[in-house]
C-alpha cells in the first residue's frame, strides 16, 4: 500500500497537471472506459482509433523536447520513418515467428535513438538552439525523405527488403504476439487496441514519472533560462540530448506501430506536410502539459479527418481556419484554454486564475 | 567545346539558380531574417504574385505592369494577414508556424476552389540565344538582372532610406524605437507587406516559366528557407553571399551529379553552415566587421 | 594560494579590447568589490571567468587549478556560483520550486525540505515559498536568485550588480546576507556600483578602466585615490595610463 | 490547475471520443461503390475528373435502372492527395461503409498505401490509372495503360520517324525509374542507342541544367516522363531555351493536359501514346465527350484517366450482371473467363485474366505548333502481355506483389 502511494507521488509534480486522488479516480474511469469502449463499438471505429493512438507517442516525444525542452525540434518524422523502415526491413527479412515482430519493434526503436544520439550531439554540442534547430532537424528529414523517394530501383535493398523508393515499402507483418495454440496477428481490431492502450497508458506515465523527476526539473529550468541552469551546474546539453533522445525513441514507436498497422511505409511520411503535423497536434492541444497533447492530438486527429469526411472540398480550408483561430484565441493550446473556461463557469463569479503561464 | 562556350554555360548555370535562390528568398528574408516570424505560407504568397501577373495578362496587360500588379496586390495581402493575425504572435515566433500553416491550407484550397485547379500560362517572352553549340532562354537572364535589381533596391532600402532605418531599429530594439516616437506597429505592418510584396515578385517573375496551379509555391519554399537560415538575420549582407554560395554548391552538384544531389546538396550545406556559423553568414560578417 | 587568479586575461571582440591584460587575485575568505565606470569591462571581466566567454588570450586558476578551457557547468561543479545582474530565476514556477530545481542534486529528498526552510529564512523568503517568482519584487527577485547562487554552496560566490534596484534598507540586508556568508567561510567576488554597499562588505576594491586594472586597495585608499575620482567623473585623460597594475 | 480544470480537460477528451463514432444509417439494397480520389492537394488538376466520371456513369446507370435492378450509390472521400488517407478511408470503406468495390488511387504512392488493407479485409479495388505496371494482385483491377502498351507503340515509331539517339528525362521515382527501363529496353531491341538519361526529384521546377545536358547530348527525340504540376515547368523552359527537338512521353497531354495549359508553341512536337484524350475523334469518343461536358460545363479537360473511370463503373456493371452477385470470387470467375470486354469511348477493351489488367486502343497524339492535337496513328486492341509472360496468373495464385522487369515474379 505504502509502495504504491510512493509510486503515485512520483507520477505528481509541478511539472504535469492532474494531482490527487480526484484526478486518478478519473483516470480511472478514463481507462476504464477506454478499455470497455470496444465492446459497444465496431471493427472501424476500433482500428481507427488505434490508428489515431499511433500518433500520440510522437505527439507525446515532440512534448518533452519542445514543452518541457524548448527546443522545437522540426523533424521528428525523420525518426518515425528510420523507425518504420527499420521495423520493415527486419521483419521482411526475418518474419514473424517467435515473436520477433516485437523484438523488432524495440530494434527499431533503439536504431531511431542512435540516430537521434549523433544528430543531438552534433546539434546541442554545436550550441544550435531555437529556430535553427527546427530549420536543421526540418532539414535532415526532408533529405531522408527525397533520399527514401529514389530508391526504387532493385539495387535498393537489404537483404530481401526492397525499399521501393517513393512508393513505399509493403508486405511486413503486422505485430504477432507469439501464443500457445498459435499466434495472435495483430491486425488493427481489438487485440492491437488493447496492446497500444497499453503502451500508452505505460508511456504515458513513464513520461509523468520522467517530467515530475530532477531531470525533468532541470529540463523545465533550462527551457525558462538556459544561462541560469547552466550556471547552477547543469550541463544543459546533456539535459537537453537527453529529452530528445528519448523523444526520437517515441516517434519511433509510432513509426513502428504505424508501419505494423498499414503493412506500409512511405518517404512521404518524412516530408514537409508529414512533419508539420505532430507541431500543430502539440501545439493545438497545449505542448508543455502532456495530459494537453495526449488530448490535443487526438482531438486534431479526430476532427481533420471528420471534416475530411464531412466537409467535401472546403474541408482543408476549414482545417487553416480553425488552426488559424486556436493560435489566436487560445495561445496555450486548447485543452488549457477549454480547461480555464470550464474551470471560471463552475466557479461562477468569482475570480479565475491564470490558466497556466509557459 | 571551346573553353569560352563551358565557361558561359558555366556562368548561366550558376546565375540561373542564383535568380531563384534570391528571388525565393527575399520576401522570406524580410519576414523571417528581420521579423523572426516564421512564415510557411511564403509558397502562397508566391502563388498569388504568379496567379495576379496571369490573370492581369490574360486580361490584357503587359506582362512587366502585370508583375508589378502581382507583387502589389501580394503586398496588400501581406497587409491584410499582418493586421489580422501575424501581429498577434510577435511575442511568440514559433506559433506563427502553426498560424502561417493554417493561413497556406485555406490560400491553397480557397485558391483551388475559386479557381479551379489550373491557370492557363502566358508563355515565356523574348526566345532565345546561341552561345556555341547551346541555346538559352533570353528570359532566364532577365530574372538573374531582376534578382541583382531586389539585391540592389533592399540595400537602398534598408541603409538610405527613412523607412529602412527606422524598420531595422524598431526590429532590433523595439521599445527604443517607440521611445523615440516611431510607430513601431506601422512598421512592422509595412515590413511583412514588402516581405509579402517581394515573394509576390518572385511569383509574378516566374509565373510565366512555370506550371500555375495552387500548389505551386511549395516548390520555392526550401529553397527559401535554405537560403534565409544560411544568409542569416540581415537582408542584404545574408541573402546575396548565401544565394551565391548555395548557387555554386547546386549548380556545380546538379551539373555533376543531378538534380537530387543538387537538393541533397543543399540541404547538407544549410547544415554544414548552421553548424559552423550558428547566425548565418550575415552574423559571421557582421561580427568580423564590429 | 588564491582562490581564484587571473593571469594576463585578454579579451577582443573585433577591433574592441575589451579585457586588457588583467591579472586579479582573490584570496580564500576575502570579500573583493569590482567597480569602474560603465563600459569599463567589468561584465566581460565576469563573462570570463563565468566561462561564458573564452580569452583572447591569458589564463584563470580556481584553487591553482587552471579552468581556461572548462565549460561553465564544470565551473560551477569546482565550486563556483553566480547571481547575474538580471535575475535569471525560473518565472513560471514558484519560489520553493527554484530552490529545489538548484538544489535538487545536492541533497537527500529528505533532507531537501529542510535546506530549503533554512535557506528561504535566510533569504527572508519564507513567507513567499509558494508564490510564482515572477510575481515578486525586484529586490525580492535578487534574493531568490542570490539563495539559488548560495544553495550551491560554493567557495566563490559572483555577484554581479546584487543591490540593483534595490531601496536602501533591501540594500543594506543585502549586505548583512553577504558578510554572513562570508563569515562562514565562502569567498565573494562583487560588482557593485553602490558605494554604500561596498563600505559595508568589502575588504578589497578593484577599480576597472578601459580592460584595464586602474586602481586596487582598501575602500579608505580607493576613496582617496584622485585618479579614481576623475576617471568616474570623465575627467582621465587617454593618456594617463596608470603606472602599474597595483595602485 | 484545479481539479474543476481537469474535468474540463476530460469533458475535452470525451467529446473528441464522440466524434470518433459519429455513424451512418444505411439501406442495404443499393450496390454501394467507394470512390477514394484526390479532390484537393498536389495531384488534383489530374484527378477531379475521375470523379465526376464515375458520377457521371453512375447517374447514367440509375437512370437506365441500375445494376441488375439495384441501384448504384457512390461513397466519395476525398484523399487530399495524402498517403495517409487513403489508408484511414479504405479502412472505413471496406470496414464501415461495407462497400462492394473501391475505386481509388492517382499516384502509385496512394495505391500501394491502401492495398494492403484492400488484402487484409479481401476487398475489391479497381485502380483506374495508367501506372509503371506490375501488380499481380487478385483483389486490383488496372484499367489504365501500362508501358509495355504505352511504349512498345511509342518508341519504334519514334525511332522510325525521328532517329536512333533517344535521351530520357524523367521523374525520380518508381513511375519515372521503371518506365525509362522500358524505354531503354524498348530502344535497344530496335537498334536504337540512349545518348542520356536524366531523372528529376519530384517537385523541382527548375530545369536550365537539364536542358543544357540534353543540347550536349544531341538526341534525335526526347523521352519525357515528368510528373506533378511543379516538373512540367520543363515545357516552357525548354521552349523558351529553344530546344527544338521532338518528346514522345507516356504521361504529359494523356493525364495533365499540358497542352491546354501552356501557351503554344512550348509543346510543339510532343507525340504521346495515350488510350483516351478528348480530341480523338471517333463518334463513340464524341458522345462521351459531349455528356460530360453537358453534366460538367466547366471541366477543364477529360482525360485518360477519367475515361478509364468512367469505363470502368460499367466494366463492373458487366461483371455483376453476368454473375448474378457482387462477390469478388464470382466476378473473378467472370473475368477468368478471358471475355469481360466493353465498346469504351476508345473503342473495344477487354480484361486480361491472367493480369486483371486491361488491353486498350492506342492513339497516337500529336501536338502541333499551335496546340492542337492530331492522331498520325491508331493501334487496335494493344494487350498488357508482360505481367502474364513473366509469370503472373491470377488464375492459378495470388502473389499480390508488384514486379517490374528488373524484378520479376518468380518462376515457378
Amino acid at each position: 500500500m505504502n509502495a504504491l502511494l510512493r509510486f503515485f507521488r512520483r507520477l505528481e509534480g509541478p511539472q504535469t497537471l492532474g494531482r490527487g486522488p480526484g484526478f486518478w479516480i478519473g483516470f480511472l474511469v478514463v481507462l476504464a472506459g477506454a478499455c470497455a469502449y470496444p465492446v459497444f463499438s465496431d471493427g472501424y471505429t476500433v482500428g481507427n482509433t488505434v490508428y489515431f493512438f499511433t500518433w500520440i507517442f510522437m505527439a507525446l516525444g515532440l512534448s518533452l523536447i519542445w514543452g518541457y525542452g524548448g527546443a522545437l525540434s522540426f523533424g521528428q518524422t525523420a525518426f518515425f520513418g528510420i523507425a518504420g523502415y527499420s521495423y520493415g526491413i527486419l521483419t521482411i527479412n526475418f518474419g514473424a515467428a517467435y515473436g520477433f515482430t516485437l523484438v523488432a519493434v524495440v530494434l527499431a526503436m533503439a536504431v531511431a535513438a542512435l540516430f537521434a544520439v549523433l544528430l543531438g550531439y552534433f546539434l546541442y554540442f554545436g550550441r544550435i538552439s531555437g529556430v535553427f534547430l527546427g530549420i536543421v532537424t526540418l532539414s535532415v528529414t526532408l533529405v531522408l525523405e527525397r533520399f527514401m523517394a529514389q530508391t526504387a530501383g532493385p539495387e535498393w535493398k537489404i537483404g530481401a527488403a526492397r525499399l521501393n523508393g517513393f512508393n513505399g515499402m509493403s508486405n511486413m507483418p503486422p505485430l504477432t504476439v507469439p501464443w500457445p495454440g498459435g499466434d495472435i496477428v495483430l491486425f488493427p481490431d481489438v487485440q492491437l487496441y488493447y496492446v497500444v492502450l497499453g503502451l500508452l497508458v505505460v508511456v504515458y506515465l513513464g513520461l509523468r514519472i520522467l517530467v515530475n523527476s530532477p531531470f525533468g526539473n532541470v529540463l523545465v529550468a533550462i527551457r525558462e533560462n538556459p544561462e541560469r541552469a547552466e550556471m547552477l551546474g547543469y550541463d544543459i546539453r546533456k539535459y537537453q540530448l537527453g529529452a530528445f533522445v528519448i523523444g526520437a525513441a517515441l516517434a519511433g514507436l509510432s513509426g513502428v506501430l504505424y508501419t505494423s498497422w498499414g503493412q506500409y511505409i512511405t518517404p512521404s511520411s518524412m516530408g514537409m506536410t508529414a512533419a508539420a503535423l505532430p507541431i500543430v497536434w502539440v501545439a493545438v492541444g497545449g505542448r508543455s502539459d502532456l495530459t494537453t497533447t495526449l488530448v490535443g492530438t487526438v482531438v486534431v486527429l479526430s476532427v481533420f479527418q471528420a471534416l475530411t469526411i464531412h466537409g467535401s472540398q472546403y474541408a482543408l480550408v476549414v482545417m487553416g481556419v480553425l488552426l488559424v483561430l486556436t493560435v489566436l484565441i487560445a495561445p496555450n493550446g486548447l485543452a488549457f484554454a477549454a480547461a480555464g473556461l470550464i474551470a471560471r463557469l463552475f466557479r461562477g463569479r468569482r475570480a479565475a486564475s491564470p490558466a497556466g503561464d509557459a | 567545346m571551346d573553353v569560352g562556350t563551358l565557361a558561359f554555360s558555366a556562368l548561366y548555370q550558376f546565375g540561373d539558380a542564383f535568380a531563384f535562390l534570391v528571388l525565393s528568398a527575399c520576401g522570406l528574408a524580410v519576414i523571417f531574417g528581420m521579423m523572426g516570424v516564421i512564415n510557411l505560407a511564403h509558397g502562397e504568397f508566391i502563388m498569388c504574385g504568379a496567379y495576379v501577373t496571369v490573370s492581369a495578362t490574360h486580361a490584357g496587360l503587359p506582362l512587366p505592369l502585370s508583375i508589378a500588379l502581382g507583387a502589389l496586390v501580394s503586398g496588400l495581402v501581406g497587409v491584410l494577414v499582418e493586421r489580422v493575425v501575424i501581429r498577434h504572435l510577435y511575442t511568440r515566433p514559433l506559433d506563427t508556424i502553426v498560424a502561417t500553416w493554417g493561413l497556406s491550407l485555406i490560400a491553397t484550397q480557397g485558391t483551388l476552389i475559386l479557381l479551379g485547379s489550373t491557370l492557363a500560362g502566358v508563355g515565356t517572352p523574348f526566345g532565345s540565344f546561341q552561345v556555341g553549340g547551346y541555346s538559352y532562354s533570353v528570359y532566364r537572364l532577365v530574372l538573374f538582372g531582376a534578382a541583382v535589381a531586389v539585391l540592389v533596391g533592399l540595400y537602398v532600402l534598408f541603409n538610405a532610406t527613412r523607412f529602412g532605418v527606422m524598420a531595422r531599429a524598431t526590429i532590433q530594439v523595439p521599445h527604443m524605437a517607440a521611445a523615440l516616437g516611431v510607430d513601431t506597429r506601422l512598421v512592422y505592418s509595412l515590413t511583412f507587406a514588402l516581405g509579402a510584396g517581394l515573394a509576390g515578385l518572385a511569383g509574378g517573375l516566374y509565373a510565366p516559366t512555370m506550371t500555375l496551379v495552387p500548389t505551386m509555391g511549395t516548390t520555392f519554399i526550401m529553397e527559401a528557407f535554405v537560403t534565409v537560415v544560411v544568409g542569416g538575420a540581415d537582408v542584404f549582407l545574408g541573402t546575396a553571399p548565401a544565394a551565391a554560395v548555395l548557387a555554386v554548391v547546386k549548380a556545380t552538384m546538379t551539373s555533376l551529379y543531378g538534380q537530387l544531389f543538387g537538393q541533397i546538396g543543399l540541404l547538407l550545406a544549410v547544415i554544414i553552415v548552421i553548424r559552423v556559423l550558428p547566425r548565418g553568414i550575415s552574423g559571421f560578417l557582421l561580427r568580423e566587421r564590429a | 594560494m588564491p582562490i581564484l587568479e587571473t593571469r594576463a586575461l585578454n579579451k577582443r571582440f573585433g577591433g574592441l579590447h575589451v579585457t586588457n591584460n588583467v591579472d586579479l587575485a582573490l584570496e580564500a575568505g576575502e570579500v573583493h568589490c569590482l567597480i569602474g565606470p560603465n563600459g569599463a569591462g567589468k561584465s566581460t571581466l565576469f563573462r570570463l571567468i563565468l566561462g561564458e566567454h573564452a580569452p583572447s588570450s591569458g589564463s584563470i586558476l580556481f584553487a591553482g587549478e587552471d579552468i581556461t578551457a572548462f565549460k561553465p557547468f564544470q565551473r560551477i561543479r569546482r565550486g563556483m556560483s553566480v547571481k547575474f545582474q538580471v535575475p535569471g530565476i525560473f518565472k513560471a514556477l514558484s519560489v520553493r520550486q527554484n530552490l529545489e530545481i538548484a538544489m535538487q542534486h545536492h541533497y537527500e529528498p529528505a533532507g531537501l525540505a529542510a535546506e530549503i526552510g533554512r535557506l528561504l529564512d535566510f533569504l527572508n523568503l519564507a513567507p513567499e515559498a509558494g508564490r510564482l517568482a515572477g510575481n515578486l519584487s525586484h529586490g525580492q527577485k535578487q534574493w531568490l536568485e542570490i539563495g539559488m547562487a548560495i544553495s550551491l554552496k560554493p567557495r566563490l560566490l559572483l555577484l554581479d550588480e546584487p543591490t540593483a534596484g534595490m531601496s536602501p534598507e533591501e540594500t543594506h540586508a543585502t549586505g548583512e546576507m553577504v558578510k554572513r556568508l562570508n563569515a562562514e567561510g565562502m569567498t565573494v567576488l562583487a560588482v557593485e556600483h553602490d558605494m554604500a554597499f561596498v563600505r559595508q562588505v568589502a575588504h578589497k576594491v578593484t577599480v576597472l578602466h578601459l580592460g584595464q586594472v586602474f586602481a586596487q586597495g582598501s575602500i579608505d585608499a580607493i576613496v582617496a585615490d584622485e585618479r579614481v575620482a576623475d576617471i568616474y567623473l570623465g575627467k582621465a585623460p587617454d593618456h594617463a595610463k596608470p603606472e602599474g597594475a597595483h595602485a | 490547475m484545479t481539479g474543476k480544470t481537469i474535468r474540463g480537460l476530460r469533458a475535452a477528451a470525451l467529446a473528441g471520443t464522440l466524434l470518433l463514432s459519429i455513424g451512418q444509417a444505411f439501406a442495404a439494397d443499393p450496390i454501394k461503390l467507394g470512390v477514394l480520389e484526390d479532390q484537393s492537394g498536389d495531384f488534383a488538376a489530374a484527378t477531379i475528373g475521375k470523379v465526376h466520371a464515375i458520377q457521371l456513369a453512375a447517374e447514367e446507370i440509375n437512370k437506365a435502372g441500375g445494376i441488375d435492378g439495384r441501384p448504384l450509390e457512390l461513397v466519395i472521400y476525398d484523399t487530399q492527395s495524402d498517403n495517409t488517407r487513403y489508408q484511414e478511408f479504405m479502412r472505413r470503406v471496406l470496414q464501415r461503409d461495407k462497400v462492394d468495390v473501391v475505386f481509388a488511387g492517382f499516384s502509385s504512392a496512394s495505391r500501394e498505401a491502401y492495398r494492403p488493407i484492400v488484402n487484409q479485409f479481401d476487398g475489391l479495388a479497381f485502380y483506374n490509372n495508367q501506372y509503371e505496371g506490375g501488380v499481380c494482385d487478385a483483389n486490383m483491377i488496372v484499367t489504365g495503360a501500362v508501358p509495355e502498351q504505352q511504349f512498345s507503340t511509342l518508341i519504334p515509331w519514334m525511332m522510325e520517324k525521328y532517329g536512333k539517339k533517344v535521351y530520357t528525362l524523367a521523374a525520380d521515382y518508381n513511375f519515372g525509374q521503371i518506365s525509362a527501363e522500358w524505354v531503354r529496353k524498348i530502344v535497344k531491341e530496335n537498334g536504337g542507342e540512349m545518348v542520356g538519361e536524366d531523372f528529376i526529384p519530384l517537385g523541382v521546377s527548375q530545369f536550365s541544367q537539364n536542358i543544357q545536358n540534353i543540347q550536349k547530348a544531341k538526341p534525335d527525340f526526347v523521352v519525357t516522363l515528368l510528373v506533378g504540376t511543379a516538373q512540367a515547368s520543363y515545357y516552357e523552359q525548354a521552349a523558351s531555351a529553344n530546344v527544338n527537338l521532338p518528346m514522345a512521353s507516356s504521361v504529359n497531354v494523356g493525364q495533365g493536359y499540358e497542352h491546354k495549359r501552356f501557351k503554344p508553341p512550348s509543346l510543339k512536337d510532343m507525340y504521346v501514346t495515350t488510350n483516351y484524350i478528348e480530341e480523338i475523334d471517333t463518334p463513340a469518343s464524341k458522345a462521351f465527350f459531349e455528356k460530360f461536358k453537358a453534366k460538367f460545363p466547366s471541366e477543364p479537360y477529360v482525360n485518360q484517366e477519367a475515361e478509364n473511370s468512367y469505363l470502368a463503373v460499367y466494366l463492373y456493371k458487366q461483371m455483376v450482371e453476368r454473375a448474378k452477385s457482387t462477390k469478388r470470387e464470382d466476378l473473378r470467375k467472370e473475368i477468368a473467363k478471358g471475355d469481360v470486354c466493353m465498346d469504351a469511348p476508345e473503342g473495344k477493351v477487354c480484361l486480361d485474366p491472367k493480369s486483371q489488367h486491361m488491353s486498350h486502343t492506342i492513339y497516337l497524339a500529336h501536338v502541333n505548333a499551335d496546340h492542337s492535337i492530331d492522331f498520325p496513328k491508331v493501334w487496335q486492341d494493344i494487350k498488357p502481355y508482360w505481367l502474364g509472360e513473366a509469370g503472373c496468373d491470377l488464375t492459378k495464385n495470388d502473389p499480390s506483389a508488384q514486379y517490374t522487369p528488373s524484378n520479376p515474379p518468380p518462376k515457378p
